[in-house]
């Protein structure tokens, strides 16, 4: 028994189906709300604050990504104060490692260097913490950077998600938090992992890449999880 | 895998360690956090080896990375060996105010332990084993400021001289 | 907000004293000369100082060899292609792979185009001042802003020809600064057909700015004796690639080192073998190291790099407009020219030939090819990547671990190559102009303008970490400062 | 009207900012009437002028004198322009930062010498501890992005300002 409920997004009555989130709901009827860590055909976690929006009745702004609509509900995707917090987020982001955008895989193909362009980013307000870390070059044929993580979790859903692997988790906890392969193995010598690259292709940054490309060369393919997703509910 | 499964494998008393402690937890949801807990508890030098952990994994059927992520988001968990006896100084803002920070570089420089962490959690222990010197977001006794926890008792208002003294009294017995 | 003003102590009446020129002005970087004038006021000894580091032998070390491309690109704005290029040869030797024909060829395409820029700003933006309104000309308009007052047809060509350059390099690379086209393996993607159509009908009037460029510099050369006399006039030996038969070779090729008599000292240097005769010593006053000649050791095994050495090592440029340049030039002034002064006309006669090169990569058919890229991991732990980039010979050498990770690097560049040389200079120019007690500003504007000659790069220098202004300094003999000119 | 007075300087940089102010070819000459430039790599003043209208500065603040002459241009200048990435972000500068200078000077001039190996200190200034964004040092009036900023974006900040209006960068500028 689906359940239909109306809700008003920036105005406009859209006919949902209860359960659905708003991001899902403002999405599919062409509304734009910005987001890192979701990904259609993942769970979703609410981590990144990019997402958020101010509901009717709610005093404070909540992630559209995990919150359901609900029958009356009014919705508002951009007010200047949502916007200075999505800046926030972003350049918090971007101060927490070493992203070095002119020098990436990912540059001009970077959701996170896309999004704070879309913002007005020009500057980042915070100092940069500057940690020294590590690359991961062990995978014949991937690279992890951790210097351009930004946690989102893309990887981690969609290994455990959709591959099944689970190769990936964050460990740590704070700003000691990073991305980890089975019990800390280097990523060439995780037994879990069957190579198959859904998780550099989930990146949203160049923190995940395949091997071998050079400054700028890195495009992903976004769609691959949202499809492989549909095919199969589809069968 | 089954190869790489053989190499990490810990001893077969520890395998029957694992069993038994998974065993009486089996079922039940977050069952990893005891499991884990209890299993640092037997150990002998209080923490998690690697092998331990993969094989929980292997048992629990819950993800490396999961165990691994679940062993070190919490404080109470540690991945080395410790000492026999653990100092932990609080670095809370009230002991960190009256000068705790000293206290941590002078037992470091006592022991002879010379890394710095960066981390907000640090963990220094000596090469024999004798002492792990670990300090403490806030041990919520701030009145006491600078508390110290020398063998899970607490010490407040901590002088630097009545630390070394107390330091230096368990490296004797220590090494009695 | 306070200002911190470089204190000016006065002059006692006996002293000795030291000179600083800093900023060394319209140099690319930073750089400051200390000049020691002893109690007769005369010039007892100077030292040049490049004053920035930026450690990326150090930081690069964990990053993916693939990255180095772009990264070193970021060492030097005005050359950039030359580090892009001398980082991908460097790791098409680590992947053991020989580039399709196609990529060479359009690499070496790039190239030229920046010799072009780069030889257009130097010559126009930063030297022209100098050269067309006088050593001892308004300070205050002795720029490109006074060259728009005086000489505006020079600088207009000047900005034309840096355009051409420019231009062509964003045409192949989409970018006119840090183009990410030159890839490990070759170029990633082959040359677009209009690209060759536009430039080649471009092309003549690029010629002619250069061609009528040279016939100024002769006439105005005239005009400078004493500058020429005591500009680096000393002798050295000299270093360049050549090609197989000895011609000027600028993006491949193998090494050559001359004597100071023209004499062949080593020929066919492979890139691989560069360490048995280049070795690098610290200076303690300066934040660029200082290469020597190696079988003659430090500091005697001076040598120079660039245009004039270029000039001095090849035996033709293989391009029939500048090798007619090249025959009149040496009859002019020998077939070894030792003046630093005359890097300016050697400078103008590679513009020449890297335009003519530009024809000739054009009007082959290969340069349109398809194939352009080769791929390939690790196949050996070690690459050497050796160009001649405009200012001179530029070295990258790097070691890899088996996942391809970076395990140490080594980059020598030109100016690096040219420091002692220069260091020397300053000293010659210094001791010829610089007298008494009141620094003449016409003397102090030669003494950068000697460094100007060198066109010295010094982003590429202070990779390592560091910034080069000039300040002169005038020194007592106990090390007070009695005067100095410039900035920190 | 008086012309506007512009200065320019590069700092921990690699010049490419102030090439892609070239890079605007013959606008370069429309600049130069409405504008006198007072200081940079272009002319021959060897102080930063007191009264400047606009800096324009580009690389990031590494050295004691990177210091010293933002410091200099903020006091004499009405509008500063951090310029490129090195100067807004730290860009391929910061990469050093986190190694202790010490390590990266001996790896280049004590590890890396052949002969007279040694940390020069002789009229050479010392580096600070870490490569930082202008704005960590001085405040800024405009952020202009890119690695280096595109010719026809320098060129409409610069004809903005000239014009006596504040530059609306939006959303056409981004990082690298």
């Amino acid at each position: 028994m689906v359940e239909k409920v109306k809700v008003r997004i920036d105005g406009e009555v859209i006919a949902a189906t209860a359960g659905q989130t708003i991001l899902e709901v403002a999405r599919a009827n062409s509304k734009y709300i910005p987001a890192l860590c979701y990904m259609e055909g993942l769970s979703a976690t609410g981590a990144c604050r990019l997402c958020v929006v101010e509901v009717s009745g709610v005093a404070r702004l909540v992630p559209a990504c995990t919150t359901p609509v609900a029958e009356g509900q009014s919705v508002v995707t951009s007010t200047p104060q949502i916007e200075s917090y999505r800046k926030i987020a972003l350049e918090l982001l971007f101060a927490e490692r070493n992203h070095v955008c002119a020098v990436c895989v990912s540059s001009g193909h970077c959701e996170l260097q896309a999004l704070a362009q879309e913002h007005g980013v020009t500057h980042v307000r915070y100092p940069y913490s500057c940690p020294r870390l590590p690359v991961d070059t062990t995978h014949p044929r991937y690279v992890l950077d951790h210097n351009r993580c930004i946690l989102c979790g893309r990887c981690v859903r969609t290994c455990a998600e959709i591959e099944g692997a689970h190769v990936w988790d964050v460990a740590g906890r704070g700003i000691g938090s990073h991305l980890v392969s089975e019990l800390q193995r280097p990523w060439g010598e995780a037994t879990t992992c069957t190579s198959c690259g859904k998780c550099v292709q989930a990146c949203p940054t160049g923190a995940m890449a395949e091997k071998g490309w050079a400054v700028e060369e890195m495009t992903k393919h976004k769609t691959v999880v949202s499809r492989l997703t549909s095919m199969r509910e589809g069968s | 895998m089954s190869n790489a499964l053989a190499m990490a494998l810990p001893r077969v008393e520890d395998q029957d360690l694992i069993d038994r402690i998974i065993g009486d937890q089996a079922g039940r949801p977050g069952a990893l956090l005891g499991i884990l807990e209890k299993l640092q508890d037997a150990n002998r030098h209080k923490y998690l080896p690697m092998e331990s952990l993969e094989y929980v994994a292997l048992r629990t059927g819950v993800p490396q990375s999961q165990v691994y992520g679940v062993a070190t988001f919490y404080a109470l968990f540690n991945l080395d060996p410790q000492g026999t006896h653990t100092v932990a100084i609080c670095r809370g803002t009230a002991c960190h105010t009256r000068g705790s920070r000293a206290l941590l570089e002078r037992v470091k420089l006592q022991l002879g332990l010379e890394e710095s962490g960066t981390a907000d959690k640090l963990t220094l222990t000596t090469p024999d084993r004798k002492f792990t010197v670990r300090t403490v977001a806030c041990f919520g006794q701030c009145a006491l400021a600078p508390v110290v926890e020398i063998d899970h008792a607490i010490r407040g208002h901590v002088k630097e001289q009545a630390l070394i003294r107390e330091v230096d009294l368990l490296r004797k017995e220590a090494a009695r | 907000m306070t200002t911190k003003t470089t204190p000016k102590p006065q002059a006692e009446a006996s002293a000795a004293r030291k000179l600083t020129i800093h900023p060394v002005s319209r140099i690319e970087g930073h750089a400051k000369i200390t000049i020691r004038l002893d109690e007769q006021g005369q010039v007892a000894d100077t030292q040049f100082h490049v004053t920035q580091v930026r450690g990326f032998e150090k930081f690069v070390e964990g990053r993916p060899y693939y990255e180095m491309p772009s990264i070193t690109a970021r060492i030097c704005g005005i050359c950039p292609v030359s580090h892009l290029l001398a980082s991908s040869k460097a790791c098409d030797s680590i992947m053991a792979v020989r580039i399709p024909p196609a990529a060479a060829k359009a690499r070496e395409l790039l190239h030229m185009a920046q010799f072009v820029q780069s030889h257009a700003l130097s010559f126009f933006h930063l030297s022209a001042p100098d050269l067309l309104l006088g050593m001892d000309y308004d300070p205050a308009k002795r720029n490109v802003a006074g060259l728009l007052e005086e000489h505006p047809d020079a600088l207009r060509d000047g900005i034309a020809l840096r355009k051409f350059g420019q231009t062509l390099i964003e045409r192949l690379g989409k970018e006119r600064i840090h183009p990410s086209w030159t890839v490990p393996g070759g170029v990633n993607n082959p040359i677009d057909p209009s690209v060759r159509d536009k430039t080649l009908a471009e092309l003549p009037s690029a010629v002619a700015i250069v061609e009528r460029t040279l016939a100024m510099w002769k006439a105005a050369v005239e005009g400078f004796p004493a500058e020429v006399e005591s500009f680096s006039n000393f002798p050295t030996m000299y270093c360049g690639n050549v090609g197989p038969d000895g011609s000027l070779r600028l993006y491949d090729g193998n090494l050559r080192f001359v004597g100071p008599d023209g004499a062949i000292v080593a020929d066919q240097v492979a890139a691989t073998d560069y360490a048995t005769y280049v070795a690098e010593a610290t200076l303690p006053h300066s934040y660029l190291k200082a290469p020597y000649f190696r079988p003659v050791g430090f500091p005697g095994g001076v040598y120079r790099v660039g245009p004039l050495a270029r000039l001095n090592v090849a035996d033709r440029t293989g391009t029939p407009l500048a090798d007619a340049e090249l025959a009149e030039y040496r009859q002019r002034y020998g077939r070894i020219v030792q003046s630093g002064f005359h890097y300016h006309y050697a400078r103008l006669i590679e513009a020449l030939h890297g335009l003519e090169r530009i024809g000739e990569l054009l009007d082959d058919p290969e340069i349109l090819g398809t194939r352009v890229r080769a791929h390939a991991g690790v196949n050996n732990n070690e690459g050497i990547g050796v160009i001649e980039a405009p200012r001179g010979t530029l070295i990258h050498h790097y070691k890899v671990d088996d996942n391809g990770a970076m395990t140490w690097a080594n980059l020598i560049v030109a100016t690096g190559h040219n420091n002692l040389a220069i260091g020397r200079g300053v000293e010659q120019v210094a001791k010829r102009f610089v007298h008494g007690s009141k620094i003449e500003e016409g003397a102090l504007n030669r003494v950068s303008a000697l460094v100007r000659a060198y066109d010295p790069c010094l982003s590429c220098s202070t990779h390592v970490l560091g910034q080069a202004a000039v300040v002169l300094q005038l020194e007592g003999p106990d090390g007070e400062i009695l005067d100095e000119i410039g900035t920190v | 009207m008086d012309k506007v007075k512009i200065g320019t300087c590069w700092l921990d940089g690699c010049s490419g900012c102030h090439m892609s102010l070239l890079d605007v070819d013959e606008s370069i000459v429309t600049i130069l009437r409405k504008a006198d430039i007072v200081y940079g790599p272009l002319v021959d003043a060897q102080e930063w002028p007191e009264g400047t209208d606009v800096a324009i500065i580009e690389g990031a603040v590494s050295s004691q004198d990177d210091r010293e002459l933002v410091q200099t241009a903020r006091a004499r200048s009405k509008y500063l322009i951090a310029l490129g990435d090195c100067a807004v972000t730290g860009n391929v500068p910061s990469m050093r930062n986190g190694i202790a200078v010490r390590k990266l000077l001996e790896r280049v001039y004590v590890e890396g010498a052949d002969v007279s190996a040694g940390i020069p200190t002789d009229g050479v200034p010392p580096l600070l501890r870490q490569a930082e964004p202008l704005r960590q040092t001085v405040k800024v009036d405009l952020h202009v992005p890119g690695c280096p900023p595109r010719p026809n974006a320098i060129l409409m900040v610069l004809s903005e300002l000239l014009e006596g209006r504040e530059p609306d960068l939006g959303s056409k500028l981004r990082f690298g």
